[in-house]
């Protein structure tokens, strides 16, 4: 058992793979260098074949990994930033994901796009942005967001075996924070679609993503200090959407918050939200609260992008506001 | 070329079904049987034909929303596509596609693609797939001229390039993108010569002229099959009808389209010239040719038109694999 | 005053806008032939200087248009089909949306991006999405999507004349359709980020959007005659939202059905149900509905093209779900 | 090429405040003074010097992540620019772009641009506004060799072919693209070869020779305002510093870089040498810009130290006009 950040955990995870399967192969930018060491050391342990560095030619990128997994391989794309999804989103959206169905089934396209995202680097707005909801958006698409290195790997092996395209959302400020958890050498897989909840409350349950999820977990250990007692799920994988666990939590805790880095408006807390308000009406004794980035792109000057990333006391308000409904 | 003559026959027979195919589409669309955006590939059958004769079945090949003719030529099942194109059960895709979207992964189709250039950068990946896995399968990637425009394309080509991939890049260059004449759409007369812009070959062949479509595209193959890796082949043909069935044509004159139509240009007229003096073909046995594809066209609207519509249920499947 | 269908109204809007104001130009693909008819006629009129035929090449064109927006001109570009967004995103999201923003207020992007959305067509899964949620998310984009001859034109007008970067979904099915009201042949505007309220009632909110509008009317007819008094709310603006006429109606009516074209997971909707949801939470006498496409790509054969589409008898069992709550 | 002295004096100036600027940058990046993604143009001075001194005010630049030298050299104010990397309110852009977002629309400079490719068809988009407004204003697009590879470079230099608009694209060929060298990322030696691709011409100009580049600028610009279409400018140089600040170079010699160094390489050290040589300046004279500049940059670090951040309702400004 060792310690490994969420970079280290990735990495770990994509050097498993590559050495289990031969079809899989991972095709980027600069990955030999690993410009936040993800692929560090690949393609010097896997080769040039197998860990592919291509000129910046985003849609080519996508557009190959597509082209591959349709054809029989297991590619690992790799988008350096999120942000970049604009100019190659159509060989995801329309091609990778759509092919199935627009096939009648006969295509399998086992192909995961990784990037990284988020703010907190004062990187601005081009390089700060949370776009999960667009992804959630698109079906034919799973799309995963993990918010510790032991989720990120076992996350990660489950996606690369997985036979439909998926979107590995890394958030980059998580790359190098430990992990709680020590993660096994080992290989293991989490399996998709399934949330998991962080701690276990009775009060309120607070749905928290990426980087959020640390701060609702200490937002939690506050809180009961004050005797007020609250479950952390986090859903990992965003689509599909593990309701079932959230709607048991929301029946038994009767409120809810949500917490995310994207930008609120059509966010994916939205979808979170209006689906928990929906199916658990009876249930709630406070409206659904949603506590996300304010209607902005992401500004450089760092006090102001610490104020644009949710913070813990901003979690705090929007709890208290529920438990005091 | 030796070629021997049923190779011949085979080519002449594909351009015959294509040409068949699309006029008998055209009809049913006119006459309201059948509804949809089709874009007819009439007047380029050399093209499709002469390219894809010189592939295997394990090649590979991306097409366009113009696709009837590369699916045919790669050896696409006429029934199963007039069926997709009615939206049955029994067509390519279950009826979920529809023309722009036919595809046959057995037989190396990776799809119609309703997104114009949405096809180069799929069979940049294809070939990428047949160096990774070191067989000596090609790809092919149809475009037109208007979507050698798109960045997509440039892309495409510069990573086939940069990794030395088998594929080649056939421009079909009919002169027109929509409504869009070419030279209003790029100042260089000949899509071929960006092939310089990435250090591959550039070559030009008569779209119309099967056989050096064929020969051209044989070498092309070649080249990538023993791994010197991508050409961009630009056959030069045109699109006798409109963009798509039901187009006013008026951006062209008559005149202009009628010139294509003339027994030295239709691919198909042509072709049959020559077989005829090769002493390949009679025209006796052109007309049992022509007679039996008109029967085999005849024989897919008919399975088509009594094919089952999807079930409700198809709605819902086929989205995710399980 | 005339009858007008949308593709005539919205040719109309572009008409007057082009004559009033010589910064106004449009740009796209075959503007000429205008393949829907809406720019029918414009370039014959004004020139090929002001309506501008390009090359197939999305993200020059919306590049273009961005260049000429923050250089002093109006450009209405157009993208032929919303699902065609995946080759361009990356000049209206990261380029138009954040210019302002980034460059501290500096800059202006007064520019137009219309395009065709929906199915109905039989156009298959490239060519009938619906993605106003996408552009719902991006911070410094209006949003705005009409649903009748008469709202289509005053909107265009006012998009072309408001300073920021505007997306226009304009569906395809409704091009031809003639409107019940008549459009005037003079120019006017109708104000971004005003919800229209298109039928009052007492007994239920919906709120519907662009081919929905007229399915929700239809609907509050039918259940009229079985005295359910249904409220039909138009946003027109989906970006800003005019939360207040939907948050009013809901106060009213205590009870809010939902329906829009785009796919249920992550749509539109979300956002607006969501929203009403926690601040209408003591006024709902049942949970917030949604009713829209389910979670696949555009059929291409028309019996599953129509199921897919949300229909009017979906709506009503919707609607009877609310009130029987 | 005949010259005002002024003019030569002021070209150095320029190239001097930009190398001193940057060095100033990776100084307060290595002592954490400052944070961020920074890019330095250290090596590349002439180009985007002889560039821009080729420019009037009214003309329009479109920048990169790289994109300080642009800016200085388009006349922007290093007290704003250092004050926006700085974060602070008296930014160029009030602290929220950062030193890849600096902008100045009344300098014509649209910005520095966090997606590679992300600038050419906004370019197009300004020469398109000056050629419909009739100004004889025009746009310059500067692009590094990775960016020549997106689809966005290649649909921006065919749309203003096609259009015949007033705009110089201008390939900065500092032979990387972050890590991979440029034999890695295309398989042409020169960027400009890709100019025939679009029938424009395409100029490969001596990147660090300062008077070769504003002579190829001044011609390119020159026929841009005639009316006679864009232009593909190359300048070959190199990039002495990191990809970022920071960067290990773990690919590539010190040797390699270190040839860059010297005299008659390095564009402001060649230049200084011409200058002696033609009798502009002496050595005293240059000793004296240099405190000159020194003291410039260092006064806008101070400006910058001393200025407030933004307050805190900015992150909620300027996202609309109302
Ligand atoms: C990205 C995108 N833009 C625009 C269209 C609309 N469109 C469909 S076909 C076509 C013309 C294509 O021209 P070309 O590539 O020359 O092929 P051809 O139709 O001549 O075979 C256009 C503009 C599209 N389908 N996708
Ligand atoms: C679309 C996109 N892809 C990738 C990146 C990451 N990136 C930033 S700079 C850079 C290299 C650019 O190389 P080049 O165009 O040669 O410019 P240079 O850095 O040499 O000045 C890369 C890959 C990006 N910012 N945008
Ligand atoms: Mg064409
Ligand atoms: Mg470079």
């Amino acid at each position: 058992m060792t310690t490994m950040n969420m970079s280290q955990a990735l990495n770990n995870a994509l050097r498993l793979e590559l050495a289990r399967d031969k079809n899989v192969f991972l095709i980027g930018i600069d990955l030999k260098s690993g410009v936040l060491g993800v692929t560090a050391g690949l393609q010097q342990e896997f080769g040039e074949k197998r860990v592919i560095d291509t000129p910046i030619t985003e849609s080519a990128i996508v557009g190959a990994a597509v082209g591959a997994a349709a054809t029989g391989l297991r590619p690992v794309a790799e988008l350096m930033f999120v942000d970049f999804i604009g100019v190659c989103m159509d060989q995801l959206f329309n091609q990778a994901a759509k092919m199935r169905y627009m096939f009648g089934g006969k295509a399998k396209i086992p192909m995961v796009l990784r990037t990284c995202c988020g703010a907190g680097m004062g990187a601005a707005a081009q390089h700060s942005q949370c776009l999960e909801a667009w992804f959630m958006h698109v079906p034919g698409l799973k799309v995963v967001m993990p918010s510790t290195p032991y989720d990120a790997k076992g996350l990660l092996i489950s996606a690369i075996r997985d036979d439909n395209p998926v979107v590995f959302l890394e958030h980059k400020s998580l790359y190098f924070v430990p992990g709680a958890v020590e993660v096994p050498e080992e290989s293991y897989a989490i399996p998709l679609g399934k949330a998991d909840i962080k701690r276990q409350g009775e009060d309120v349950t607070v749905v928290a993503t990426g980087m959020m999820v640390g701060t609702a977990l200490g937002v939690a250990d506050k809180l009961a200090e004050e005797g007020i007692s609250v479950e952390v799920i986090d859903p990992r994988t965003l689509s599909p959407l593990d309701e079932d666990t959230i709607i048991q939590a929301v029946k038994k805790t009767n409120r809810l918050v949500i917490i995310h880095e994207e930008v609120k408006f059509a966010g994916s807390g939205a979808e979170i939200a209006a689906m928990a308000a929906e199916k658990c009406f009876d249930h709630l004794d406070a409206p659904v609260i949603r506590i996300a980035a304010p209607f902005t792109p992401v500004p450089f000057a760092s006090g102001l992008e610490s104020r644009f990333i949710p913070s813990a006391s901003e979690l705090i308000d929007g709890i208290r506001k529920v438990i005091n409904a | 070329m030796n070629l021997p003559d049923e190779k011949k026959i085979d080519m002449y027979v594909t351009m015959l079904r294509i040409r068949r195919f699309e006029e008998k589409i055209e009809e049913l669309v006119l006459t309201g049987k059948i509804s949809g955006f089709v874009h007819l590939y009439i007047g380029e059958e050399a093209t499709a034909t002469g390219v894809c004769a010189a592939l295997n079945k394990s090649d590979y090949i991306t097409s366009t929303h113009r696709g009837h003719g590369h699916m045919i030529a790669k050896g696409g099942d006429v029934k199963a596509m007039m069926a997709e194109i009615f939206g049955k059960q029994t067509g390519y895709c279950k009826g979920k596609g529809g023309s722009m979207h036919i595809a046959d992964l057995d037989l190396g189709i990776l799809g119609a693609n309703g997104i114009v250039g949405g096809g180069p950068p799929l069979a940049t990946g294809a070939a990428l797939s047949c160096w990774y896995k070191g067989t000596d399968a090609v790809s092919i990637c149809f475009f037109g001229d208007g979507a050698s425009n798109q960045g997509t394309t440039h892309e495409a080509m510069n990573l086939a390039s940069v990794l030395n991939l088998p594929v080649v890049f056939v421009a079909e260059n009919n002169h027109y993108a929509e409504f869009t004449r070419q030279s209003r759409h790029q100042n260089i007369e000949s899509i071929a010569e960006r092939a310089a812009a990435y250090d591959i070959p550039g070559v030009v062949v008569d779209g119309n002229d099967l056989l050096a479509v064929y020969e051209a595209a044989s070498e092309a193959v070649a080249r990538a099959r023993e791994g010197k890796g991508p050409t961009l082949l630009e056959c030069m043909t045109y699109r006798i009808k409109g963009h798509f069935v039901g187009d006013p044509e008026a951006y062209r004159q008559t005149e202009e389209v009628d010139a294509w139509k003339v027994n030295d240009k239709d691919p198909i007229k042509r072709f049959e010239t020559r077989l005829k003096e090769m002493g390949t073909l009679t025209e006796e046995k052109i007309q049992d040719l022509r007679e039996s594809v008109r029967k085999e066209i005849d024989e897919a609207v008919t399975f088509a038109d009594q094919s089952p519509v999807p079930d409700e249920k198809e709605l819902y499947t086929d989205v995710y694999v399980d």
